[in-house]
């Protein structure tokens, strides 16, 4: 199987015809973006099984400890979903490289992070456990401040990225950073889901 | 447009047409300014390279102090406070700050020019990546100079690194180092892996993707799915340390297990990080000196996937010892016996290529041979200890320091060393000295093999591990002393290493383009490489572009100088999808990476800090995010819609 | 056999000067069926590791020193399609021979780790060992709790009879390791491991804490003593006996300094008011071989040392340093002497 | 120059930090001077004098504070003061001081004992024990710096750890408490 060389003569590239930036899959932040997000999945579920590490060690589950009110997690749990649709009208808008249509569903995705990071402080007080009564306290806490930490800075990242699109100064990539910051975001309700399963269910399941 | 000459032959090297493509591009400035801005991945990785040795030879000196220690039984040369502090120090270095960085620093530098792009993906990410790696490396010996280093061994274990028994700030250090080296581990395998996918040059399909770059691409894939186990762990335990969680407190429904199951989950794979890009290495460097393609590419391939995946499966076997079903242990150590089936592929695979090549002996094949050597003796050793009930014998023995030692510094640092030598003409343009290349090589292979053989010995006479001193009944005495003449004499070997490195650069032959005549692209370019590597990127056409006769098909042209472009192609086939303009040097991952550290050392006094110390952090990580005007300009002037 | 097997392993550099009458502390001489089966499964790993590292090492050696050229010549792609499958076989074959070697290794873990569990259990002795942070508390159980008494740093067994340890921790994780007879198992805080041996030749056998326990991780040592079982019982019933005030008007002064001073705050003396739980267990003290976990040969000069500043023999031990008048050591030393 | 200073400067803090971290195994300050420099009462005749002030040598060492933890439990004080809460004996996080707060008089009140039950202690634990239990007694109020008091036990969890308790003002004894 030795080496066959293709069709010899010349094989350049004029890479003057090639456009500037991309969409998808050959973008490169698309690559960086998906990569991150895979190594905070891996952590995601890891804490995950930490949980459930620590549900092996205790016979009545919580342990000493009321599950956390449905409430508030649940509330959350419908803005996320209900956030998905400006998120993904602003990836439409920014593929088309709808200036208007970007700004407007950006700031609307920013009205719906505000208000999840709003009822996750609620979240917080209603969980039924401080973080230092017990390892259960210990593991709901963590799931939670991790999934906090990357809505937090997910909400800064696109409220930078809003605050680019009135200001400029503009390129065309720019719209491909809209596209991936709304991948980023899938990300982020994709993490929400199982975790909220996890925290909220799972105590009144097991 | 005239095909650039034939390679392989020996006018390659006085070649006027690649002298001008590859004269530096604008945008690279010079000076302390330009040392603190660049964005170029071979600035980058060169330093990278050169601090983690710096560290290297730090944790080697502390290795000598630990071998002095114990040159002779009841010595009190160094107390046990200050010797758990060494050895603690001299694994976390060794492990975390020398062999994982130093190997994706490799990766940052070489990969790049393998592939034949322009520059790394997201570079500025990279420089914040280095910046952070330093200032952890600074935090971690500013602490052992002020008697606070860590002190629970590299692994850490809880509840003697726990809030409890880790008395004082020490273990907080430890922890936190974690945090630094881990971040920055990830995001240079972010980049590295973005730039295998997309910034192939055209033609340059799956298929022919040199070896070492196989091997970075899997390492980089292990520590996407590796780093994040040790991150929670540590995160985990700076909770329990300061704001009193109970992740490992067995009264409170926590586990002192569940430390081990979550740091050695990542910890197995952290030694394959190590261990497959010497691998990487040692295929490189294999076919240039047998001068032949190297034998059974795609056996290699999957014997690299294959040694990644069944890395995550075999972490019990660190905790044979421990209360854990046996049953399970069982199957832990048939994945442990597995693992040796795709590094003997390997090896099996060089040895044919040496065999059936017209091999020619240099230094870079001197430390290859010693790999053979050591790496082999280090795998049937941890054949022996994958299995559980040896294991109870074997485990945290000085047997065990002799296996780990084997096949860290005979699977890692010796290709490594083979790696220094073979690269070395190309980073700066002038060769190495043979004659005492050959002496490094011998001084490290028979100190190194005085030095830890004797262990296994020791190990098996009941000498456990982790131990300042021991009786001078026990008889282990003279095995002792011979081990620490064997290290002095490593050192020595080290020692030389440095003088011929400083010594070419100096008086060092001149190495021209591709001194080895080797295959690869990055002995395409000038020695050293110019900012950007090239202008016109090649268009490839065979596994090894510089022997294959058209190996190089064309160029790529109409790519920008300023500001400086490169050509994005697709994953598989490599056909050219987009241009990217380059990002221009900044200051901002260096002033975040600051910023980043104040929040990190911060945190380890007041769990606040973590509050106000991220405010600066997004300040800055914002004005590194955000164009400048000029910027969007230029690129608005090259933009081309999709 | 295996005394020479360790000297035929090794370059016969061990000193010879180990005097016969100390305690052995090494897993190639094996005292007891567990360390038996480890020392064969150890024989038949080596043998089959020495034979593949020849053969690898050779092979790959000899493929580069055989005929190594002067100068870098042009590289030769054209290999031929029949040279690259003979190339192909030779590589395959190797690799399943590796894989059957390997296949090999793990059936005879298998049946060694079944011929550990194995080890018959019945009239086992039962003792509950709980590692502390530098030494070893055992406490021999016993139906009737009468007879249940505590000793440290030495433990008795039966020869011919198993013993069943059940492992505790109350700090940190330390690891239970006498090599002569057994491998290894870890005390872990917050659970309790069991661990079983059987001693099939009357000795000394010393042991090591293997885990990293902190400032004297490198002096917590042990003494497992098999003794012939005539002799273990009389040790057995000398144990459980309790102390009475001693007739000797010096010792019974050394009593005194004893229960008054810091002691008796942290050591128990059975039969006397004494009862810190948090120190070893002085009772039979005089009785043991060594001190202070295995580090010091049991004679008044040690004694007095260790006494006097505990922290120059074994920095950052827990046991405070206590300056007592001479009179008051002299006769606490008599007192000592006579916890036999 | 000023580059100098500032790294002068720098050392400085980082020596002082890092005697919170050192380990000095068999060092023992005496304690005969404290007990001399006590007077249970202000009323002093004559000429008033200020009595020499006793510095505690182990105030702020990490390694001292997690040795008297261990010493709180292993001389048994929790037996009357419980974790610290009190029990049979007055609580010791809570700011009310008895016999005073100063190292000194923590350290006459080990070794001498108190009525009601303190138990003299002088004879039967070294002094240099002492000394670690009165940093320890004062860390639990709060009175140790944050980066030097211990962290929480491998225990059941009974009260936050001394490196968590804000430090409490030191009202003397039979100051009118206000209702609670």
């Amino acid at each position: 199987m030795s080496e066959v060389v293709l069709d010899p003569g010349s094989r350049d590239v004029d890479a003057r015809a090639l456009p500037s930036y991309a969409f998808g899959t050959s973008s490169l932040m698309w690559w960086g973006t998906v990569g991150v997000a895979a190594i905070e999945g891996t952590a995601f579920a890891l804490a995950i099984i930490m949980y459930f590490y620590v549900r092996t060690r205790v016979q009545t589950w919580p342990p000493s400890a009321d599950p956390p009110e449905l409430i508030w997690g649940t509330v959350n749990t419908l803005i996320l979903l209900a956030s998905l649709i400006p998120n993904q009208l602003a990836k439409k808008a920014g593929e088309r490289q709808d200036l208007r249509g970007v700004r407007i569903w950006l700031c609307v995705c920013l009205l719906f992070a505000i208000a999840f990071i709003v009822v996750r402080g609620f979240e917080y007080t209603a969980l039924n456990v401080k973080w230092d009564t017990n390892a259960y306290g210990s593991a709901v806490w963590f799931l939670l401040s991790l999934h906090t930490t990357h809505l937090v800075t997910d909400t800064f990242d696109s409220a930078v990225l809003a605050a680019l699109f009135f200001t400029g100064p503009l390129e065309g990539k720019r719209y491909a950073d809209v596209s991936e910051n709304a991948l980023y975001w899938y990300f982020v309700v994709g993490a929400w889901l199982p975790i909220y399963v996890v925290l909220y269910w799972a105590p009144r399941w097991m | 447009m005239s095909t650039p000459a034939l390679p392989g032959s020996s006018d390659v090297f006085a070649d006027p047409a690649r002298d001008a493509r590859d004269a530096p591009l604008p945008e690279e400035s010079v000076g302390l300014w330009g040392f603190l801005t660049t964005i170029d991945h071979k600035r980058i990785g060169l330093r990278f390279i050169v601090t983690a040795f710096g560290f290297f030879v730090l944790a080697g000196i502390l290795a000598l102090l630990m071998r002095l220690q114990l040159a002779v039984p009841e010595n009190g040369l160094i107390g046990p406070d200050r010797y758990n502090q060494i050895f603690t120090t001299h694994g976390t270095t060794m492990m975390f700050i020398f062999a994982v960085p130093i190997m994706a620093a490799l990766g940052v530098y070489l990969v790049p020019l393998m592939l034949g792009t322009r520059n790394i993906a997201f570079p500025r990410m990279i420089a914040y990546a280095y910046w952070l790696y330093l200032f952890g490396g600074l935090m971690l010996y500013t602490a052992f100079v002020l008697d606070v280093g860590p002190d629970a061994g590299w692994f850490s274990y809880v509840p003697l690194a726990g809030p409890q028994y880790g008395v004082g700030k020490r273990s907080d250090f430890w922890a936190q180092l974690i945090t630094f080296t881990e971040v920055s581990g990830l995001l240079v395998t972010v980049s590295i892996i973005t730039t295998v996918f997309k910034l192939r040059a055209p033609g340059m399909t799956i298929e022919r993707i040199p070896l070492f770059v196989w091997a970075q691409l899997v390492t980089m894939f292990m520590t996407m799915f590796a780093m994040p186990a040790v991150m929670v762990a540590s995160t985990a335990l700076i909770l329990d340390r300061l704001v009193g969680t109970h992740f490992f407190n067995y009264a409170e429904g926590g586990d002192a297990l569940l430390w081990q199951h979550l740091f050695w989950f990542f910890g197995h794979p952290e030694v394959y990080m190590i261990f497959v890009p010497g691998l990487g290495v040692v295929s490189a460097i294999v076919p240039v000196f047998a001068r032949r393609p190297q034998f059974g590419y795609p056996a290699m391939v999957v014997s690299l996937i294959a040694t990644a995946f069944l890395s995550f499966g075999l972490w019990v076997h660190h905790m044979f010892a421990t209360a854990l079903p046996d049953v399970g242990k069982v199957l832990f150590t048939a994945a442990s016996m597995a693992i040796a089936i795709p590094t003997a592929v390997q090896l099996f695979c060089w040895t044919v290529t040496l065999w059936t090549g017209k091999t020619v002996l240099r230094t870079p094949l001197w430390f290859v041979l010693g790999f053979f050597f050591i790496l082999v003796l280090g795998g049937l050793t941890g054949i022996m200890v994958s299995s559980v009930p040896l294991d109870l014998q074997l485990h945290d023995t000085y047997f065990v320091v002799a296996h780990l030692h084997y096949v860290l510094i005979g699977g890692a640092v010796f290709p490594l060393f083979a790696g220094f030598h073979y690269w070395f003409p190309k980073v700066t343009g002038r060769m190495m000295d043979e004659q005492l290349g050959r002496w490094t090589f011998w001084l490290m292979f028979i100190g190194f093999n005085v030095a830890f053989f004797p262990m296994h010995i020791l190990g098996l006479e009941g000498m456990p591990r982790r131990v300042y001193t021991y009786s001078a009944a026990m008889g282990w005495g003279a095995l002792n002393m011979t081990a620490t003449v064997g290290a002095i004499v490593l050192g020595f070997g080290i020692l030389l290493f440095a003088v011929n490195v400083a010594r070419s650069l100096r008086y060092g032959a001149l190495a021209g383009a591709n001194p080895w005549q080797a295959d690869t692209l990055e002995w395409w370019y000038s020695s050293p490489p110019a900012f950007g590597n090239t202008h016109r990127i090649p268009v490839i056409t065979s596994r090894t572009p510089l022997w294959t006769p058209g190996g190089i098909a064309g160029e790529v042209r109409g790519l920008s100088r300023s500001p400086p472009e490169t050509l994005v192609t697709s994953g598989l086939e490599a056909h050219p999808d987009h241009r990217v303009a380059m990002p221009t040097p900044t200051i901002w991952p260096l002033i975040s990476a600051i910023a980043t550290t104040v929040l990190f050392i911060g945190s380890i006094f007041t769990p606040w800090a973590v509050v106000w110390g991220s405010i600066p952090v997004a300040i800055a990580l914002t004005i590194w995010f955000w164009p400048t005007r000029a910027e969007a300009r230029r690129h608005r002037a090259l933009e081309k819609s999709p | 056999m295996s005394r020479a097997r360790s000297i035929a392993a090794v370059v016969a550099l061990a000193s010879s000067s180990r005097a016969l009458a100390v305690p052995l502390q090494d897993a190639l001489d094996p005292a007891g069926p567990q360390a038996q089966h480890l020392v064969a499964l150890w024989d038949l790993m080596l043998a089959m590791s020495t034979v593949v590292f020849v053969l690898l090492v050779g092979a790959a050696w000899i493929a580069v020193l055989r005929r190594t050229r002067r100068e870098i010549e042009t590289p030769d792609l054209a290999h031929s399609e029949q040279e690259h499958r003979r190339l192909t076989r030779i590589v395959s074959a190797a690799v399943i021979v590796s894989a059957l070697g390997l296949a090999a290794l793990v059936i005879a873990t298998i049946a060694t780790d079944r011929a550990l569990a194995g080890l018959p259990l019945q009239d086992a002795l039962h003792i509950e060992l709980t590692g502390h942070q530098w030494w070893w508390e055992a406490s021999y159980d016993n139906a009737d709790p009468s007879k249940v008494f505590t000793t440290a740093n030495e433990i008795h067994i039966p020869v011919g009879r198993p013993v069943i340890f059940s492992l505790k921790a109350d700090d940190v994780i330390h690891s239970l390791w006498v090599p002569n007879l057994h491998g290894k198992k870890d005390l872990i805080p917050g659970r309790v491991a069991t661990h079983t041996i059987r001693a099939d030749r009357p000795g000394i056998y010393r042991g090591q804490c293997a885990e990293f326990c902190g400032y004297q991780h490198a002096w917590m040592g042990l003494l497992v003593v098999a003794d012939p079982p005539d002799q273990y019982a009389k040790w057995e019933a000398h144990q459980r006996e309790t102390v009475s005030t001693p007739s000797d008007p010096t010792a019974a002064a050394g009593q005194h300094v004893f229960e008054s001073g810091t002691c008796a705050m942290c050591h128990a003396v059975q039969g006397t008011t004494a009862n810190g739980r948090h120190g070893p267990d002085l009772t039979h003290v005089a009785s043991r071989m060594t001190l202070a976990a295995v580090t010091l040969d049991n004679t008044p000069a040690n004694l007095a040392a260790w006494i006097e500043d505990p922290a120059r023999i074994k920095p950052g031990t827990n046991m405070p340093g206590n300056n007592l008048p001479p009179a008051d050591m002299g006769a606490l030393l008599a007192y000592l002497a006579t916890l036999k | 120059m000023n580059r100098r200073i500032a790294l002068v400067a720098v050392m400085i803090v980082a020596i002082a930090g890092c005697q919170r971290e050192q380990r000095n195994f068999d060092e023992t300050p005496s304690g005969a001077t404290a007990i001399k420099s006590l007077r249970m009462s202000e009323v002093i005749p004559g000429a008033p004098d200020q009595p020499p002030h006793v510095v505690n040598p182990d105030e702020n060492n990490a390694y001292a504070l997690s040795e008297g933890k261990r010493l709180f439990t292993w001389y048994n004080c929790t037996g009357c003061h419980a974790e610290g809460g009190g029990g049979s004996g007055p609580a010791l996080m809570d700011d009310v001081w008895i016999y005073g707060s100063d190292p000194a008089n923590v350290f006459a009140t080990i070794v001498q004992g108190r009525p009601n039950g303190m138990p003299a202690f002088g004879g039967r634990i070294p002094e240099k024990e002492v000394w670690e239990l009165v940093a320890y007694v004062r860390s639990m109020s709060g009175k140790a710096s944050k980066t030097a008091a211990p962290s929480r036990n491998d225990s059941i969890q009974a009260k936050p750890s001394e490196n968590r308790v804000d430090p409490q003002p030191t009202t003397p004894y039979g100051t009118p408490q206000p209702p609670s």
